[in-house]
């Protein structure tokens, strides 16, 4: 029911509607309820109306935390593996 | 003889009668467009001999809405769906029959179009339609046009597909993307409204299914994942052959307008409907065998192997997720989509 | 797909969950309650439990509008559907949640009544434009998330004086819920285990964090909000994990890329203008709940069919055996009732949780029951 | 599985959606009635062997309002009308097909009825239904039940049957009253609203076309006079064999209420629609024969010769009136009936 | 059938024929005109032009109310059943007649516009009351026969109130088209062969016999009112024969098991309650006609289509090359029509004379093309 | 057009509605175009209402002149027979 997904907006048609593309998929959106939007932003959609924009610094900050933890789990491995060869 | 206004006409429900407008309806639609000896013979029946060997028969009704969708029609999906239930024994598909239920006001030039369709789509694969019937219902009792295509085929010597023989250990194979048909009958929902760089994969398989069968005739069993996806046809094979499956998310093709249509539909594409695809079932020790030869066909150049048959008293299909997990792919339940065969 | 495949990378899966197993005291278990629908589904569909350590118990919380709405609301969504000059439109889980009798809107729309699915609210106004003899009434449900559009149509329907349109008013709130699953009986008597929440993720793009901080404050219950991909979950998960290893107790924010503290706030000023609290509304499960709804004001009051249908309040008839309640005020699991996988499974729900994706009983029925004899993809490839 | 609640429950469209409610309509429904080693298989296709000779393919789809009718319904309607295509080239009909298109809240319990007799006409002939498929339609797309058939049969050795094989001098048969049918059919029209002592003499003829052909191997052509009735089946067959032909009304045996009937509607017995009589066509010396070998059969009790076929370039088929003038029977121009078959 | 079948009997029909052959002048020709379309079907169903000797010819009359409505009157009707407010219904025979531009009732059906075929009048009535939302109207055609039926639906629209319902009448008068077929150019030039009538069997049950007493007495043509079946029609020609052979002019009743003089004195004070005469009348093939139709009374205007949708009378493009109108004048044979059999067919009517199985055109399609390789019964059966 | 045809009254179920039959074909038709009505009548059934009775009398009447043209015929036959044995 809260089924949502970011998309990117291509096009601003109006105040209230634009057009928005995910993976290659076009769809006219209902923009209302978020002001300034621009083209290249993303925002999160809800039977088919755009509830929030979303946020590329924070995105990368959360992404990168994960790369953190794929190099802690990498320096895991590593130790595994070494236990394993002793 | 009068001509039939094919710009403008439509269908009547004369046209319906069994009288003279339905003749001439059939011998300047149908008989022209499909054009063979067998419905020249003029009977109520075709009649023909057939090669040696088990025979093999088929039926599909076609209820598609809409009734035109990138890469197809109901007419040419019509003889498509057929083709391949015939051709998913191993058998050759030889002869079609087609009957259509046309509403009162069905444009006669939308009619010509389905038709020529499903002329062209015969003649591509071989399988010439050699007997037909036509009713027309009062308007607010069909929905333009419903065709049935019933299918006779042979199987050759020697073989023995059914989706009882799946065995723990066999390998499973996947002729190409999945998904493709059902989005593309989606993106046309008014409602849904969206646009994608895709078609319906709707094609005849019967001349990759003899390819396939020539290099492996060791195959257990084929079936074409349409209505319910390939997630409900697996679940089919896997109850049939009492076998469990365990799928690997990441070797199923799915392209990426498909992917993200799904996606914000809250679909998952295991469960779309495809109509140019097939599953094989095979010994995991000929399945490079069989990729090879799938991929050298057209209909199977992005063929992959998807999964294993294994052991399972649940007879469950699972699937490791691209994310590591492993998960359930059960039978479709209810989902609610529009009318894609 | 941006923003969604980077989020479902099993390597880095591999990592989080190699650090949850790293940080979770193998002393203790955690009992964390992913308040979602949305949660339960991706929980399920990615297979997390299986990259968990087994002392980190998920508990599926009442986040699923459709599991929730109890039967008399239905059944007064069945009535409405019954009368001759409606259309009832309404989004696709809700057609086939059983109602009182297992009436449910599917088997009435067999009956030959108009019911539509609805992919957005918007149609039911084009619906509406397309049926001027009809009365169409949007049978309206969801949390948060989906109230927003929801005010849109209203408005949108006053701005075009449209005659003919309604809006069955079922959305409620998601921080009334948790607030009840604090006060159950069961919660006072210990008989619920939570250690903490899974916060909303849209829910949360829409009221932002805010209204969760009473959670720590009120009962010491750690809350992380969460995106719905895979890898939100399993941060969240171990985000958790660590506040209750160091004896934190806040709200914290995994999916800073759609939630602020705030939300949106034109969002919020729209629901506020068309919306008004309900004195109390009841759940399923949970039971009546003070101020936990919205209600249609009455500048709107022609577009709400409760008043333009005099809607009486509904006593829906559950299916006894059914343990919907008690799964969605999280003590108890699907596997606990009886009915669940046989009779009751998706094709045939004799409960709402079996009916959307997001319910428990049918997250787990569908990808759930699973068997232990998975070979690797490695050896296939061989 | 899940029990279908036959006796309450209606169509859904979650019972066309190719997953598990499908599945159990299935089970339950067709695979308990029809009940078969082939439809058991639980194949996309009926696999099966055919004896020698040649290979006879006919199809037929029912979209017959009222559904239910005395005499029949569209469930056994759906089984005779294909296995009489099919024997009217001499064949012995071996396998059927059938393609349900299903309106959604259809009553389970009329669809358990239809396919309970379908599965009876079945039995009776000896024909089974081998394989199938399931559409639904939303509703006010279809019209409860379309039903498709299809089905194959066996010519034995030694018999050729044709619409074009007729010969002047050739005498006409037809295997009992005309009329029943459509008249049966027309009788249920809610603003017709006659009663009549009349029933559908919808059946199978496959056993009486066995006897015929085994007696008189050299029949040139057979036919069922369905829709257009007999006056449109022997037009079709003149224009076939480029003949013409002359009949005599006062041997067209035609039930006394049938001609009351058609009296006040303004309709011809000659063009109403049959659903259980043939039209057979052999040489005189052979007709007499014939004609016993046909009353001896049940379906052929009343079987009488009712013409001759004549040299005709226009291929005019004629009538001399009971009155004794002679009259055309022309082709059927587009009456107003309500769906029949 | 009880007074059906003794009047289809073959031996009497040889004994009627041998003695029109024995009566029948060799010297002369006898011109006789059915007027009815009733008795043109069965004089070709029946096969009565092959008992007749070469000297009795029959000219087949304007008496087919489907074949006399002009195109004109039909475009309205066109017109009516394309508003989407409006339910059209009529005979099936209407339904297949073009109008301009060949569109007719059926094609118009086939665009989605809802128009029905009835058997009966009453239905229209059921339908009106089943259709509340929508405009019922009855598009009424025919003679006298048809008439008093169409009254008391009319009279019972107005007891039940029906505010849905109404009717475009298009009633006609059978003696006022014979006195203009009479009165005819061609007939003042004398290229209308004409030497008396074959009069009407069920119009006359209802108005008798003695409207046609002029028809001698001014004009000099005998009429002889025959019933339907074909003994009636053979011994309606034997009477005219001999008339005409003993000089006699005057109006005889052969049908007298169901016509008298005075005809049904309570249809026609119905049909005089409801309905007053036209000042005039557009007739297809005899023009304008004064007199010769009916409409509805100003007491049952509410009720008369024509008021209620404000119809204008239209004027309607003819088929040129349609001999139409020449046959139903009775100058011309369908044989004379270009477009007769090719393309004209039942199946694809050019004209309105190749409609109805009453039309003279498709009678004589459907049942005169003869070749004359017949053969003798007993043949077969020895 | 006027296609009519006589049916006999079986029942009188009202003022203005009856069962008639023909030929064993039943069916309810209007009668209020038509006076004193008996079980046994006949009618001329015309669009489902009764138009006029039949006299019973007078179609017997033309029948037996039918008849009498019948005998005149058989003399013709006779001495047509007769020539063709000469
Ligand atoms: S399994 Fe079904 S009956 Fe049991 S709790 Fe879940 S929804 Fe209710
Ligand atoms: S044949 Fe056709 S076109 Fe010619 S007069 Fe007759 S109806 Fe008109
Ligand atoms: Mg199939
Ligand atoms: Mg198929
Ligand atoms: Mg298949
Ligand atoms: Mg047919
Ligand atoms: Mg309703
Ligand atoms: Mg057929
Ligand atoms: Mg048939
Ligand atoms: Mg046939
Ligand atoms: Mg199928
Ligand atoms: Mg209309």
């Amino acid at each position: 029911m809260c089924l949502a997904i970011p998309v990117r907006i291509e096009v601003l048609i109006d105040e209230e509607r634009a057009l928005a593309d995910i993976g290659g998929v076009r769809k006219e959106i209902n923009t209302a309820l978020v002001d300034d939007l621009a083209v290249g932003d993303y925002v999160i959609l809800h039977v088919g109306y755009a509830l929030n924009k979303l946020d590329p610094e924070e995105a990368a900050r959360t992404l990168a935390l994960f790369e953190e933890l794929g190099q802690l789990q990498a320096a895991r491995d590593a130790a595994l593996a070494e236990e394993g060869t002793e | 003889m009068n001509r039939l206004n094919i710009a403008n006409g439509r269908v009547e429900m004369v046209h319906g009668s069994g009288g003279r407008a339905m003749a001439e309806l059939i011998d300047q639609l149908f008989a022209q467009a499909f054009d063979n000896e067998w419905l020249a013979q003029g009977n109520d029946q075709a009649q023909f001999t057939l090669p040696p060997g088990r025979v093999v028969m088929a039926t599909d009704s076609h209820v598609v809405s809409p009734l035109f969708f990138p890469g197809g029609d109901i007419g040419s999906l019509s003889v498509h769906g057929t083709i391949n239930d015939v051709a998913m024994s191993g058998a050759r598909p030889c002869y079609l029959s087609a009957g259509f239920i046309l509403e009162e006001g069905f444009p006669l030039a939308d009619l010509k179009r389905i038709v020529d369709s499903m002329a062209s789509a015969s003649k591509e694969a071989g399988v010439p339609i050699v007997t037909g019937d036509t009713k027309v219902v009062e308007r607010g009792k069909g929905d333009g046009v419903f065709i049935n295509t019933t299918g006779i085929g042979v199987v050759p010597e020697g073989l023995n597909l059914s989706g009882d023989r799946a065995q723990p250990g066999d390998a499973i194979l996947l002729s190409g993307t999945i998904g493709d048909h059902g989005v593309t009958i989606l993106s046309l929902r008014e409602s849904l409204g969206f646009e994608a760089d895709i078609q319906s994969d709707s094609q005849s398989l019967n001349r990759l299914v003899a390819a396939m069968v020539e290099v492996v005739p060791e195959i257990r069993c084929m079936r074409d994942p349409t209505r319910g996806g390939l997630a409900n046809t697996l679940n089919e094979l896997a109850k049939q052959s009492g076998v469990g499956m365990q799928l690997f998310e990441k070797q199923i093709p799915v392209r990426e307008p498909v992917r993200a249509a799904c996606e914000f539909l809250g679909l998952d594409p295991l469960y779309v409907a495809n109509e140019g695809k097939l599953i094989a079932i095979c010994p995991q020790e000929k399945a490079e065998q069989l990729l090879k030869a799938m991929r050298a066909q057209p209909q199977g150049r992005e063929a992959a192997i998807i999964g294993r048959v294994v052991e399972d008293s649940h007879h469950f299909v699972q699937m490791e997720t691209v994310f590591g997990g492993n998960r359930m792919v059960d039978w479709l339940n209810g989902e609610q989509l529009p009318r894609i065969c | 797909m941006k923003y969604v495949d980077e989020f479902r990378d099993g390597d880095k899966a591999r990592a989080i969950a190699g650090q949850i197993r790293a940080e979770a005291d193998p002393a203790r278990t955690y009992h964390l309650m992913e308040f979602c629908g949305g949660h339960t589904h991706a929980i399920f569909r990615y297979g997390i439990p299986g990259l968990l350590p087994d002392n980190v118990k998920l508990i599926h919380g009442p986040g699923c509008p459709v599991c929730v709405l109890p039967i008399g609301r239905l059944d007064m969504a069945v009535e409405l559907a019954r009368r001759p000059d409606v259309i009832l439109c309404t989004y696709g889980d809700m057609l086939r949640v059983p109602g009182s009798g297992r009436v449910s809107l599917m088997k009435v729309r067999a009956e030959g009544t108009d019911v539509r699915m609805l992919y957005s609210p918007a149609d039911a106004i084009k619906i509406a434009q397309q049926n001027p003899d009809k009365q169409v009434v949007f049978f309206a449900i969801g949390f948060e998330t989906t109230t927003p559009p929801t005010a849109l149509v209203l408005e949108q329907a006053k701005k075009l004086n449209l005659s003919n349109f309604s809006v069955f008013c079922n959305h409620v709130l998601t921080p009334a819920a948790m607030h009840a699953i604090l006060n159950t009986q069961e919660a006072d008597s210990g008989a619920l285990m939570l250690d903490g929440f899974i916060g909303p993720a849209h829910v949360s793009t829409v009221i932002g964090s805010a209204p969760y901080e009473p959670f720590p404050a009120q009962y010491g219950k750690p809350v992380v909000i969460a995106g719905f991909e895979p890898l939100d979950v399993l941060q969240a998960i171990l985000m958790l994990i660590r506040q209750l290893n160091e004896g934190r107790c806040e709200v914290e924010n995994e999916f800073t890329r759609a939630v602020t503290r705030e939300g949106n706030a034109k969002a919020k000023a729209l629901v506020e203008q068309v919306f008004e609290l309900r004195p109390s509304f009841e759940w399923r499960g949970l039971g009546a709940i003070p101020e936990s709804a919205l209600q249609i004001r009455a500048e709107y009051a022609e577009f709400d069919a409760e008043k333009r249908f005099a809607l009486t309040q509904l006593e829906g008839r559950e299916n006894k055996a059914c343990e919907c309640p008690a799964i969605l005020r999280g003590v108890k699991n699907p596997r606990d009732c009886k009915l669940f996988g046989d009779p009751c499974t998706p094709d045939n729900p004799l409960g709402s949780c079996m009916v959307s994706s997001e319910g428990a009983c049918a997250a787990y029925y569908s990808y759930g029951r699973l068997s232990d004899n998975r070979i690797a993809a490695e050896e296939v490839n061989a």
